[in-house]
């Protein structure tokens, strides 16, 4: 089999789909041409024309709008929004329209929209291109909300997403394209290279959406994550030695609670774990029913690591990013606090 | 500065009638809606359309089933003009199953995909750029099939006008940008919320043709809507169309009119398109006064049988409260 | 909580895995010491000290 | 003193402030010449003069651009968006202009403004006229949000979001701008008349901002509301004669963390409501931090009551709603589940 | 069908030699800006504005420290022209406690209230709206202050860019938006994304003066700029100024540049602003070529000045983490 780094995987996704269904329709800003900003729309348009890859001008909520009406008109539009920091001018779309439409046509039509976007920080991006929005699309009933963590679950979630009927919000954690980061920052970083999620099979393949996948298991504590911070999670439970089970979520609408459920009331304990800040971030829906469906399992509180409640801080990047002190941190208080 | 047509189409005897057709459905069923409401016997809010029916219905004339419109809060005329069945439209306005949204859209998101009215938003502004998806989709296909995108003077200030004008123009989509211009948004005036005496004008900065048009005269918007629509099917792309009209009820029904003078609106309402086009048509010889009775008749038949079609109607079960979130039924 | 006011020292703070144990296991967290952080009965010291009950001659066993 | 409904004592916290501040605006969609559409600032354009409280475009980006602009140059705009539907198109300027000034400016400059709008369900509004977003703005950091449910605590609240030197998103819930509205939709419904919270004082007056208030002191269960939910709550406290501790959190953020803790710890018990969507919704914030800081105290797991996980239903607004039923539901599940 | 101006101010020689001072600032700083990125002496996606540098310099000479701009993640040209000191500049680029935002801000949001330098965004046209803020707070002054929006031409096809424009027509406030068009968003072409071939024609549809100026030539960009600065400070309201131009880096420092031809690129940088207008100034003796170097050597020393200064800057202590986020500081 190949391997492919996050990037390449997610460009193999969108040529299989635009291959094997003459309804998926690939735009953005820079897509066509350039096959853009992160190169994962590279050579779509050489390959399947002008019509089924392209560029658009600077206009996200117009993006998004018009991948409505091609979706209700039966289109499986996979529009880019080229940094998840730029997806609020288009906000007011995919909350009253794309989100909504199934419902208030009573079924009639909807709008079967994958819309990718890079996420998530440790780029030095500053302010505007380095947030987490996924908490204020997990509230929007009538959303999906889709974050890969490898190459392989990149490639058959994405599928997944293109050919499932609801709009899918597809975030990108871009510190993962070219490697699994470790949130090791001051380390040599790694490729892709050896590691066996990235090994990618050719054609056409799906992770189903609303289906975690255990990435370690393990019996004294669960910790949830997802994107980036599935790989930092690991790192931590390595260097804490603590027989963690790490749940990597994939999908946090759908959300998978049954395995969830099953590993919190096997372990008593649970540390969840997000780039976005704290306050009101997905860590307290993921909390509050964990609370709600194993309270009397729970052997201690319930830990969330996450970004501060700042915003997202140009100079103190690595201070605001939770890394794999400040989550070996929390295992060990979990594991103590009894 | 804006555009002027040179070629008028202009619209044969039959046609002529089926505008007219058109224009007294819309009224009859407006009159209806504003008489249940005040007998109590529906709760919506009303956002009545009287003085405007010219509109879509000139241009209804001129789509067929497979053309799309996107329409906004004011917008069952639009609807009633593309020949909407009136029963599926009532039942929704009344929230019964048997509604064309099953009673989940309500009055303010009517949609009826067979005769192509496709969206309706309560977010101003938001169904133009929408607009330009249905028309990416015809231009894949390969199909003639345009989308009509009707909104208001005040809507043509918010950014997603902009967007879609330009995005259509870019892409030279198959659309029809219509403003229905009825000189006031909500309760503010149009020269306190527009910058440009003619919203035409915009389409200059959208390299694509502006017509202003008489908004209660139903040949003026034929022979524009003609042009555009011809426009728009031969792959030339889009066009904005400026129609000019007054709105009788106000923003919303039951609404106090003291933002104008008694003159202003008297004077507006003097130009109600309705008895107009009616005398027009009998003195041309196009239809005699009993046939035109005869018509309204029917309307309202029709009309008062969706109404009470729709009254027998059951509500939705509580089933359907979690259908159609997901394309999955959601666990209770 | 109720809890709270009755026992003092680590078997008053009781997790509510560890209140649910001590019901199973019919055990009065009093008679338990507590080996987690600052005194406090784990899951596990109920479930030893349950062990330990059982392990003991049954109080009334009649045959 | 005067009894005032809550529209007329918002209307007089922006007269007070006109009045007393010159650097004060007020302005929106019919908002001048008209008066609002909920009538919240009738009278002010005739009183303060066109330049201070005006008539703006429907544009709402534009809105609060304009407003981040003059607060940036020292004024303090109190721009109004007339459903809190409608701010989703100016969510951009929001989130990544408005809450983000003083951070990015290093304090040099921020963004004074307070947007008032009226929000929630109850009132055959349907899809788009009904919601309830408050979750989405307690999770951008940097913006404060403020929710009255009483004209007093209404007028106290606004002059002191106006007065705060941060954004304040000020939502007024709808449904109780003519009577403390109780859920009970189909009984009569009462008005603010010989309601104790009526009494509006005249002139200036602050409730501050991060202070919760007790509404009904109890000892058997807490329970956390806003909005129009803090009478739908003691409507249903009434009902099943629990001795419930009734809190109105008044701001979400700041949040009143002190109080919440105080109570959770005594009662053991706690019941959060809302009426937005219960799945990424505010209440799992709240029910985390309880559950992270009272969690030795719990009794029982921390229910939340709010609205389904369905876009706010036109035909089902009364089974959407979370009412005195569903809420007493709650009250006893906790009180008999130890 | 765009504007043309009658009177055209000339700007006297001192002025002239203003601009081009700005203009040798900006671009030694931009030099010295990517030699400290090439030498790895500062990480940061740095977006040059080389062969932009004649836009704000002509404007700025015209304007006061009290007059405000609005700008974007290209906008350190801006800023520099509007005489912003440097040392805070660099301190801020480096991420110092001594920089103008503390190092909070970062390179993409650089503002200097003392220079009137107020919203800089990473967000294509969020700051365009803004600016009218600005003017809204000068016409309740009564000051003559007014606001300059810098923006791209890619940014003219966002809604904000809309509602900014319509807005500060309708209130006639006292902004100037200047496009800044160097035929790029990106790497998509001008055509691909705008639907107009001159951005200056949208202003028709605000009813405000809009003119295509040549960016590169100092005494055009001066002449509309006068103009509109003029208005503005007099209460006639908003005018949008296209100004054409090219920037010679491509979009992000290290870009590849395969998305045009390689005569399509030097035809665009052989008309360099800087190297002509220099020689204007000498042909027309304004100044002698030792003047002008000496100009340089001096805009040089003081980049490099702000260079050292801000490498010896300390980093911002932790505390800074949480401050500013709120009027009160938030707990750890
Ligand atoms: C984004 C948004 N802002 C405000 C409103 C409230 N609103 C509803 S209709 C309306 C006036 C629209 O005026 P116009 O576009 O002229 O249409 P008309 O009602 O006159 O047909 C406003 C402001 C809304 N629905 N959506
Ligand atoms: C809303 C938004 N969409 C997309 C981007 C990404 N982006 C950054 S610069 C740019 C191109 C802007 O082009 P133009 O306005 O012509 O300005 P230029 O960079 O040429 O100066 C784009 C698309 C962004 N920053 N914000
Ligand atoms: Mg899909
Ligand atoms: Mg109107
Ligand atoms: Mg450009």
């Amino acid at each position: 089999m190949r391997e492919l780094n996050m990037v390449k995987a997610i460009n193999d996704a969108l040529d299989v789909m635009l291959a094997r269904d003459p309804d998926v329709l690939v735009f953005g800003e820079d897509v066509g041409y350039f096959g853009g900003v992160f190169r994962a729309t590279e050579g779509l348009q050489a390959k399947h024309g002008i019509r089924r890859c392209f560029d658009t001008p600077i206009a996200e909520g117009g993006i998004i709008a018009t991948a409505i009406g091609m979706g209700a008109q039966g289109l499986r539009p996979v529009p880019e929004i080229q940094f998840a920091d730029y997806i609020l001018p288009a906000f007011d779309q995919l909350v009253s329209e794309a989100a909504r439409l199934r419902y208030r046509s009573g079924g009639e039509f909807w709008a079967p929209i994958t819309v990718r976007s890079p996420y998530g920080g440790g780029i030095f991006g500053g302010q505007t291109h380095s947030q987490s929005p996924e908490a204020i699309f997990a509230h929007i009933t009538g959303l999906k909300t889709v974050i890969p963590s490898t190459p392989y679950d990149a490639k058959g979630l994405l599928i997944a997403a293109i050919e499932c009927d609801d709009p899918v919000i597809y975030l990108e954690p871009k510190r993962l394209y070219n490697g699994p980061f470790d949130g090791h920052h001051d380390r040599e970083i790694g490729t892709w290279a050896g590691h066996p999620a990235a090994q990618v099979p050719e054609g056409h393949y799906t992770v189903p959406l609303g289906k975690a996948a255990v990435v370690r298991p393990g019996d004294a504590v669960t910790v949830l994550a997802y994107g980036t911070m599935v790989h930092v999670a690991l790192a931590a439970v390595d260097e804490t030695g603590i027989d963690a089970e790490v749940i990597d979520l994939r999908s946090i609408v759908p959300l998978d609670i049954e395995t969830i459920v099953a590993s919190a009331n096997k372990t008593g304990r649970c540390v969840i774990v997000h780039e976005a800040s704290r306050f009101g971030g997905f860590g307290g829906e993921l909390s509050s029913l964990i609370q709600e469906r194993c309270f009397y399992g729970l052997e201690t509180a319930i830990e969330r690591v996450a970004g501060w409640d700042t915003p997202y801080p140009h100079a103190f990047e690595w201070d605001y990013f939770p890394g794999p002190a400040r989550i070996a941190a929390a295992l060990r208080r979990v594991m103590e606090n009894t | 500065m804006t555009d002027t047509l040179t070629n008028r189409a202009v619209p044969d005897a039959a046609t002529q009638l089926d505008i007219y057709r058109r224009m007294i459905r819309i009224e009859r069923n407006d009159d209806a809606t504003r008489t249940q409401i005040r007998r109590g016997r529906i709760t919506a809010p009303y956002y009545s359309a009287r003085g405007q029916e010219c509109i879509p219905s000139a241009i209804s004339v001129l789509l067929n089933d497979d053309d799309k419109i996107c329409t906004i809060y004011r917008g069952i005329h639009d609807m009633v003009a593309k020949d909407m069945p009136l029963r599926p439209l009532w039942a929704e306005i009344c929230g019964r199953v048997d509604g064309t949204c099953k009673g989940k859209g309500g009055p303010m998101h009517l949609t009826h995909p067979e005769t192509g009215v496709m969206v309706t938003t309560g977010i101003v502004g938001s169904s133009m750029p929408i607009a330009n998806g249905f028309a990416w989709a015809a231009l894949l296909d390969g199909t003639k099939q345009v989308t009509v995108a009707y909104f208001g003077d005040g809507a043509s200030n918010i950014g997603a006008f902009h967007e879609a004008l330009n995005l259509a123009s870019v892409w030279k989509l198959p659309v029809i940008f219509v403003c229905q211009n009825n000189g006031f948004a909500e309760h503010t005036r149009y020269e306190n919320g527009t910058s440009v005496d003619q919203i035409s004008k915009r389409a200059i900065g959208y390299g694509m043709p502006g017509y202003t048009v008489d908004g209660n005269d139903p040949l003026d918007v034929y022979a524009h809507a003609h042009a555009a629509i011809e426009r728009a099917r031969s792959g030339e792309g889009p066009t904005l169309l400026e129609c000019k009209t007054f709105r009788f009820m106000g923003h919303v029904f039951g609404d106090a009119d003291g933002y104008m003078t008694k003159e202003e609106k008297a004077e507006a309402m003097a130009d109600d398109p309705l008895p107009k086009f009616r005398q027009k048509l009998i003195d041309s010889g196009v239809a005699t006064a009993d046939q035109i009775d005869e018509m309204t008749a029917k309307a309202e038949a029709e009309v008062n049988d969706a109404i009470e079609f729709a009254m027998s109607c059951e509500y939705p079960s509580d089933d359907e409260l979690r259908r159609d979130v997901f394309a999955e039924e959601i666990p209770a | 909580a109720a809890a709270a006011e009755e026992a003092p020292s680590g078997a008053s703070v009781l997790s509510p895995a560890v209140r649910r144990a001590v019901l199973e296991y019919g055990i009065d967290p009093a008679t338990i010491k507590g080996t987690g952080k600052d005194g406090r009965i784990t899951k596990d010291d109920v479930v030893a000290a349950a062990k330990a009950k059982s392990a003991s001659p049954a109080p009334t066993a009649s045959t």
